[in-house]
């Protein structure tokens, strides 16, 4: 059709008749056109369909607020108030579906990507962003293998695995000490994919640091597993004190169930990056069993008052609570605003500048605003531990973001 | 010379004995005819011979060579080829294609492999059908189709079973005439399960005859048409000939 | 072969076949369907410089559908040996290639070639003991399924595999034919493509008019009829398996150089074998343009009801925001196709020309 | 295991002249003859005794592994429960299977509507979870009746392949559809009033065993429904000889159609049984299809008691597998037993070498 796709054909042809190399030619240069008139436009990736399809909405509806509230304070200022617009892309959870939405909403001007949830969907994403030279920023996305391929274009806002899980035993080092009943030995009851294996992995590593002893150390299938009982009866066989447990929701919930049939003998159930034990559904699902599990995760935070404003406003607007997930791309799409508009323009090459230099202050929690290392993760991200206290899940350690005190200890043991 | 040659062999079918110590030898160029009431094991003696199935004891022996459970096509390919009761042509293909299929094994250029396929076909009188899809033929063209196949092959020794049964009088004649043709022109050695006593008593050299899987009698044919213990197994059973 | 013939018979039923008997065809199938893949590769070749890229992108998915369909399609179409487990060698093709690619550097296409002799030898080794112990239908569908599964299950936990994260192909600067990198909407991912599932189109229309082929063919339609006239039954069926293996492994290395990321789920998950099944099915088993109809349709399937899901028309706007819809309508589609034409669009078609 | 299939199965044998006796495994073996059991005494009890062998030495090797009594013991009773429900599950599909000659891939996503169903009444009525027995089998049985007739039946369901995809698109379609209404978020029902036993150091649930006492149940109900009614005798016959039973004046397709009901039915059973002991979710169906299907084969197709004791076979291995290989999963070990079985036993553990 248009001249320069002729032109980028008959370039591809000579590479193929040449052999190898040649010059790139560039995609990027053509979804640069739409960049430079009407709304700034920020691609949202996420799971609106599928499986996931709850975490998805509420993250898109997430990243919609944040956009909503940058051009209620006046749009981008720097290109004088030029608006924003979301690009919304359904990645359905399949990672094969992702990068082609990814592409898609870069042909169509997008500065800069949030996404995506899923980790192998993030990892097919982040090979298109660094392909067309657009930022990608994640909002969810455990899997630090990502970081581990020198992408320039690659940031994320939450914390890593890996990160979890060391704050995760270091927290627990500290909480039981100061409760009286030190850590002896720790059990591991982890899915056996990269996301439960890596936190398992990780975890072990940081606690053999502060001289914690581990095991055993046991693994599930989290699509096919439908009763822990053995396993658990397996933790109440070993003499560990503490089990920590890491896991998607379905399984976590069947494991929170073989516990209370087990009763092992432990002071404490330590969730780490785990998909329910800090969830509210879960409360509502296990009732009496959850009470007073731990989980060390990344959250919203909850001792800032902007964040339960903008908690209060999603309650108001969708009739539901918002979840952490939501937030965070609340703060990724806010992490893109702002470096387009310190960077004064749109170029790709001078935003991803601007992000790898941001100072943006996040609704999750963390340890200040959000600045990225040279691989792309956030210096400043902070795991935090949350307890389910009366029904309820509490920020609990480390004490600048507790909402409560720790009550280390469980229900079944006096 | 003996070309086939069948020791002690036995087949059981969970508990029910098909087969047992069924022995005889057929030599170079013979017709042997198979009779026996239903349920007696012809069919599974030429599932046997062929390989289709593995006798529990026994041994067969094609030209000299032990053959008991070989795989079907080596021994198919090495001379010994037999038709089906029940006609089984190849749905989707054509007459011809059938037939191609057969003779194909030998390796030679495609337009003579064409033209010795219709020659069969002409042979057994399907010259007309033969580009038709093999599933329009009427019965009695699926029986010669079957002929057909296994003449491709040029086979040493060929088992039919029933290959009258389902023609009218006037469709056997032609039949039988070619089977007999086959012999003097080729001569190629055949077995042949029949039910139809006519059939039998003008063609074959000898007849076995086979009653609860073992042989009761072999001789020619009026040996065994007068034998009483044939007659004593035949009783009960509707006249033979009448139908198969 | 000369002697006494059997005179006469009746002649098939109306419209004298004499003429029809003795004539050859104009032109021998094989040939006819050769020129016709050509001419269909012609009018490929310049698509990807009028398509829109987004559309770009489809008509590889499309052509990566097409491969793994016209592998399918020769063992269980051409060979009626259902596999309900195809993904064990698109996996098989994917993986063998990244591996090669990711820890050694070797060039995908030799990593291609390498998917094509792993793929082809498991599937013979499956093959040979799901023919030796005469698997049949449903329990040859069943034992290729676990197969496959069994294949994702140690992948997702084996440690050279890189476990549950898969592989990455690492970017280069630049492009490269050598080893299949372009920019991101680059035509040639298309010429590649297609010139892959020209090849593998033109090597399934070989092999179903060679001689291996009519053994196959009457295998399938009646297997103890082939043994009894001499057809070496279990050589040709891993034969066909073998063919099949490699061309779907050929579609799994392409995959895995197009998206350029790999995981146990994408490479070995049974979705990928029911692909492989529906875009044949709906297409029409067992011929040769039934998988070039059915990966057009079951391709661009997903890309057609999320655009109409993104932007919806008033009367589905109900819809918006609903998840589940595309899938539903296209388990609704392969019902009704089956339903309502059990051979195929193409099987159905063709059956229609002929009367 | 019991052998009352006995004359019935050596009548049914096939005429040893006709040529498919030459393939001895190329049709699928003969269903529903052996069902409840097939074989002489001997025979069963030497398999039994082959069986209980393997099952010795596995948990013997099992508990070397574990160095804990305990945990294997408590793997041993966990399986067995879970293989109650396996076996549940599965004797709605080795019906199918056996009678009507369908891989039905929908029954999972059956079980999944059923769930679903009684979800919605416990949300809707507050009713006890069991008693929704009363809407949600009379309910899968309309399905599926509607499904086979509407779907299945005629022509255009014949081959394999095109059952094989039509049962498919089913369970996409069922699974979307629970989507599309209920949402992806996962469902719980809860047992008012659970309690749980120690069983020599095992921990029971009431809830699982309610589940394996119902598979039980179930499975002397579907034995007297084949073996003690006119219309069981029907379903058999159906089974073992279609055009024969139309010969004696049998309406083959009505009986293909109620036979198909009442595997759905099945389901629906099991899936209220089960709703308690797992979360609900629209794809719950995937998982428990693989299983279901691995224990029809083991227990030998149409066998419905070949079904419950390979569920309960099935289960075992499962928890072995665990101890087993560590970091693998579960289903490994079953579909290794599972191809096993396929190449040495098609007929499965309970029928007869046809």
């Amino acid at each position: 059709m248009s001249a320069r796709k002729l032109v980028a054909g008959l370039g591809a042809c000579a590479v193929l008749l040449a052999g190898c190399g040649g010059s790139a030619p560039s995609g990027a240069a053509g979804a640069a056109a739409g960049r430079d008139h009407g709304p700034v436009k920020i691609g949202a990736l996420h799971p609106v369909s599928g499986a996931n399809a709850v975490d998805g909405q509420q993250m898109r509806r997430g990243a919609q607020l944040a956009v909503e509230a940058i051009n209620a304070a006046g749009g981008i200022k720097s290109l004088g108030g030029r608006k924003v617009e979301l690009a919304e892309g359904d990645t359905q959870g399949k990672a094969e579906v992702g990068q082609s939405e990814a592409q898609r909403l870069i042909s169509e001007g997008a500065v800069g990507l949030v996404g995506t949830y899923q980790s192998a969907v993030s990892t097919n994403v982040a090979v298109v962003a660094e392909r067309n030279r657009v930022p990608f920023v994640m909002d969810v996305t455990a899997s630090d293998a990502i970081f581990a391929h020198g992408y320039r274009y690659a940031f994320r806002v939450q914390p890593g695995s890996e990160a979890i899980s060391a704050a995760a035993a270091a927290y627990l080092k500290e909480v039981s000490e100061k409760a009286g009943k030190p850590v002896r030995k720790v059990a591991f009851l982890h899915e056996q994919t990269d996301f439960g294996s890596g936190a398992a992995e990780a975890f072990s590593k940081a606690a053999a640091k502060l001289g914690i002893q581990m095991g055993p150390n046991i693994s599930y299938d989290a699509v096919t597993t439908s009763d822990l009982t053995a396993q658990i009866t397996q933790v109440k066989a070993s003499g560990a004190n503490v089990l920590a447990v890491a896991g998607y929701y379905r399984d976590s919930l069947l494991a929170a169930k073989a516990i209370n049939a087990v009763k092992p003998n432990l002071d404490a159930v330590w969730g780490v990056s785990n998909g329910a034990y800090d969830q509210p559904k879960f409360v509502t699902d296990a009732g009496a069993l959850g009470e007073r599990y731990f989980s060390t995760n990344y959250h919203y935070d909850a001792k800032n008052d902007q964040t339960t404003k903008l908690r209060a406003d999603y309650q108001r607007r969708f009739g539901a609570p918002m979840r952490t997930g939501a937030v965070l791309a609340y703060d990724a799409v806010q992490v893109i605003a702002q470096a387009v508009d310190r960077a004064g323009g749109t170029d790709a090459e001078k935003v991803r500048e601007a992000i790898s230099a941001s100072q943006v202050t996040p609704l999750a929690v963390g340890r200040g605003p959000i600045r990225f290392a040279a691989n792309g993760d956030n210096r400043n991200a902070l795991p935090v531990l949350m307890q389910i206290q009366g029904g309820q899940v509490k920020q609990v350690y480390p004490a600048e973001k507790a909402e409560s005190q720790p009550n280390y200890s469980v229900t079944w043991r006096p | 010379m003996t070309i086939l040659n069948v020791t002690g062999v036995g087949k059981d079918f969970r508990g029910l004995r098909a087969l047992s110590e069924v022995e005889f030898e057929v030599g170079q160029g013979e017709i042997l005819g198979i009779i026996g009431p239903n349920g007696a094991g012809k069919t599974t003696l030429f599932n046997v011979i062929c390989g289709a199935l593995a006798p529990d004891t026994g041994r067969v022996l094609f030209a000299g060579r032990d053959v008991t459970g070989r795989s079907p096509d080596r021994i198919a390919r090495a001379g010994m080829v037999r038709t089906f009761q029940l006609m089984r042509p190849f749905g989707s293909m054509s007459v011809l294609e059938n037939v191609s299929l057969a003779a194909q094994h030998e390796r030679q250029p495609a337009r003579r492999l064409r033209e010795r396929s219709l020659e069969v076909v002409e042979r057994v009188g399907l010259g007309q059908w033969a580009h038709r899809p093999a599933t329009e033929l009427p019965t009695a063209g699926l029986k010669r189709l079957e002929l057909a196949r296994a003449l491709a092959m040029r086979p040493k020794v060929l088992l039919l079973d029933e290959v009258l049964a389902g023609l009218v009088p006037a469709e056997r004649e032609p039949v039988l005439d070619l089977l007999a043709d086959l012999r003097e022109q080729d001569g190629t050695t055949l077995l042949f399960i029949e039910h139809i006593m006519a059939a039998v008593m003008r063609l074959s050299d000898r007849v076995l005859v086979l009653d609860q899987g073992r042989v009761l009698a072999a001789g020619s044919a009026e040996e065994v048409t007068s034998d009483p213990r044939v007659i004593e197994a035949y009783l009960g059973e509707e006249p033979a000939g009448a139908e198969g | 072969m000369t002697g006494i013939t059997i005179a006469g018979g009746t002649g098939p039923a109306g419209r004298g076949g004499t003429g029809r008997a003795t004539k050859a065809p104009p032109l021998r199938p094989q040939n006819r369907q050769l020129a016709i893949l050509l001419v269909l590769l012609l009018v490929a070749i310049p698509l990807p410089l009028i398509l829109p890229s987004a559309q770009g992108a489809v008509a590889v998915r499309i052509l990566i559908f097409l491969l793994m369909a016209v592998g399918w399609n020769i063992m269980s179409g051409f060979g009626g040996m259902f596999s309900f487990g195809h993904a064990a060698y698109f996996g098989l093709g994917a993986y063998t290639s990244a591996y090669l690619l990711v820890e050694h550097g070797v060039s995908p296409w030799i990593g291609m070639l390498a998917g094509m002799a792993v793929a082809a030898g498991v599937a013979v080794v499956i093959g040979y003991f799901a023919f030796r112990y005469k698997l049949q239908g449903a329990y040859f569908a069943l034992a290729t399924f676990a197969f496959a599964e069994m294949l994702r299950l140690i992948v997702t936990s084996t440690e050279f595999t890189n476990k549950a994260v898969g592989f990455s192909v690492p970017l280069i600067q630049g492009s490269s034919l050598w080893k299949i990198q372009f920019a991101a909407d680059s035509p040639a991912y298309f010429w590649i493509a297609l010139a892959l599932a020209g090849l593998a189109g033109a090597a399934s229309i070989l092999f179903l008019h060679s001689r291996s082929g009519r053994y196959v063919t009457a295998i399938r339609d009646d297997e103890l009829a082939a043994a009894s006239l001499g057809t070496p039954v279990m050589r040709h069926k891993l034969m066909t398996v073998a063919l099949s293996a490699a061309i779907t492994a050929v579609a799994g290395a392409f995959y895995t150089q197009y998206y350029l990321f790999v995981n146990p789920d994408l490479a070995f998950g049974s979705s990928v074998s029911i692909q492989a099944i529906a875009t044949v099915v709906i297409g029409g088993i067992g011929t040769v343009w039934g998988p070039v109809v059915g990966a057009i349709i079951v391709g661009s399937l997903s890309d057609v009801t999320a655009t109409l899901l993104r932007t919806p028309p008033d009367f589905l706007n109900f819809l918006q925001g609903r998840s589940g819809l595309d899938v539903a309508l296209y388990a609704i589609l392969l019902i009704l196709i089956v339903r309502l034409l059990p051979k195929g669009i193409v099987g159905t078609a063709m059956a229609r020309w002929r009367r | 295991m019991s052998n009352i299939g006995n004359q019935k199965g050596a009548a049914l044998a096939p005429d040893a002249e006709a040529p498919g006796a030459a393939s001895p495994r190329g049709k699928a073996p003969h269903p529903l003859r052996a069902a409840l059991g097939g074989g002489g005494n001997a025979a069963i009890l030497k398999r039994v005794a082959i069986i209980g062998g393997a099952l010795v030495i596995a948990i013997a090797v099992a508990l070397l592994k574990s160095g804990s009594g305990l945990v294997v013991w408590q793997s041993v009773v966990t399986g067995l429960l879970m293989g109650g429900l396996y076996g549940l599950i599965a004797m709605g599909l080795t019906l199918i299977f056996g009678v009507l000659d369908i891989v039905n891939f929908a029954h999972g996503a059956l079980l999944a509507v059923a769930m679903f169903i009684a979800f919605g009444v416990v949300q809707g009525t507050g009713l006890h979870p069991y008693l929704t027995l009363l809407v949600a089998v009379p309910a899968l049985f309309l399905i599926g009746g509607v499904v086979h007739r509407g779907l299945l039946s005629g022509t255009g369901g014949g081959s394999l392949e095109n059952q094989l995809l039509i049962t498919l698109g089913l369970s996409l379609l069922l699974e979307n559809g629970l989507l599309m209404f209920f949402g992806a978020e996962p469902k719980t029902v809860t047992l008012p009033g659970d309690f749980q036993f120690g069983l020599f150091g095992a921990v029971v649930t009431g809830a699982r065993l309610y589940a394996f006492v119902g598979a039980l149940l179930l499975g002397a109900l579907l034995f007297w429904l084949l073996r003690r009614t006119r219309f069981g005798t029907a379903i058999r016959a159906v089974a073992a000889n279609g055009p024969g039973a139309e010969l004696v004046g049998i309406n083959v397709r009505r009986i293909h159609t109620l036979t198909f009901a009442i595997g759905t039915a099945c389901a629906g059973a099991a899936a209220v049984l089960a709703a308690p002991l797992i979360t609900v979710t629209p794809t719950l169906g995937e998982q428990f299809n693989i299983t279901a299907f691995v224990v029809v084969v083991l227990g030998g197709m149409g066998n419905v008691g070949g079904a419950l004791v390979g569920g309960l076979l099935i289960g075992l291995v499962e928890q072995l597998t665990t101890i087993y290989m560590d970091g693998q999963s579960s289903l490994l070990g079953v579909f290794v037993v599972f191809v096993v079985v396929l190449f040495l036993r098609p007929q499965g553990l309970f029928g007869r070498r046809a």
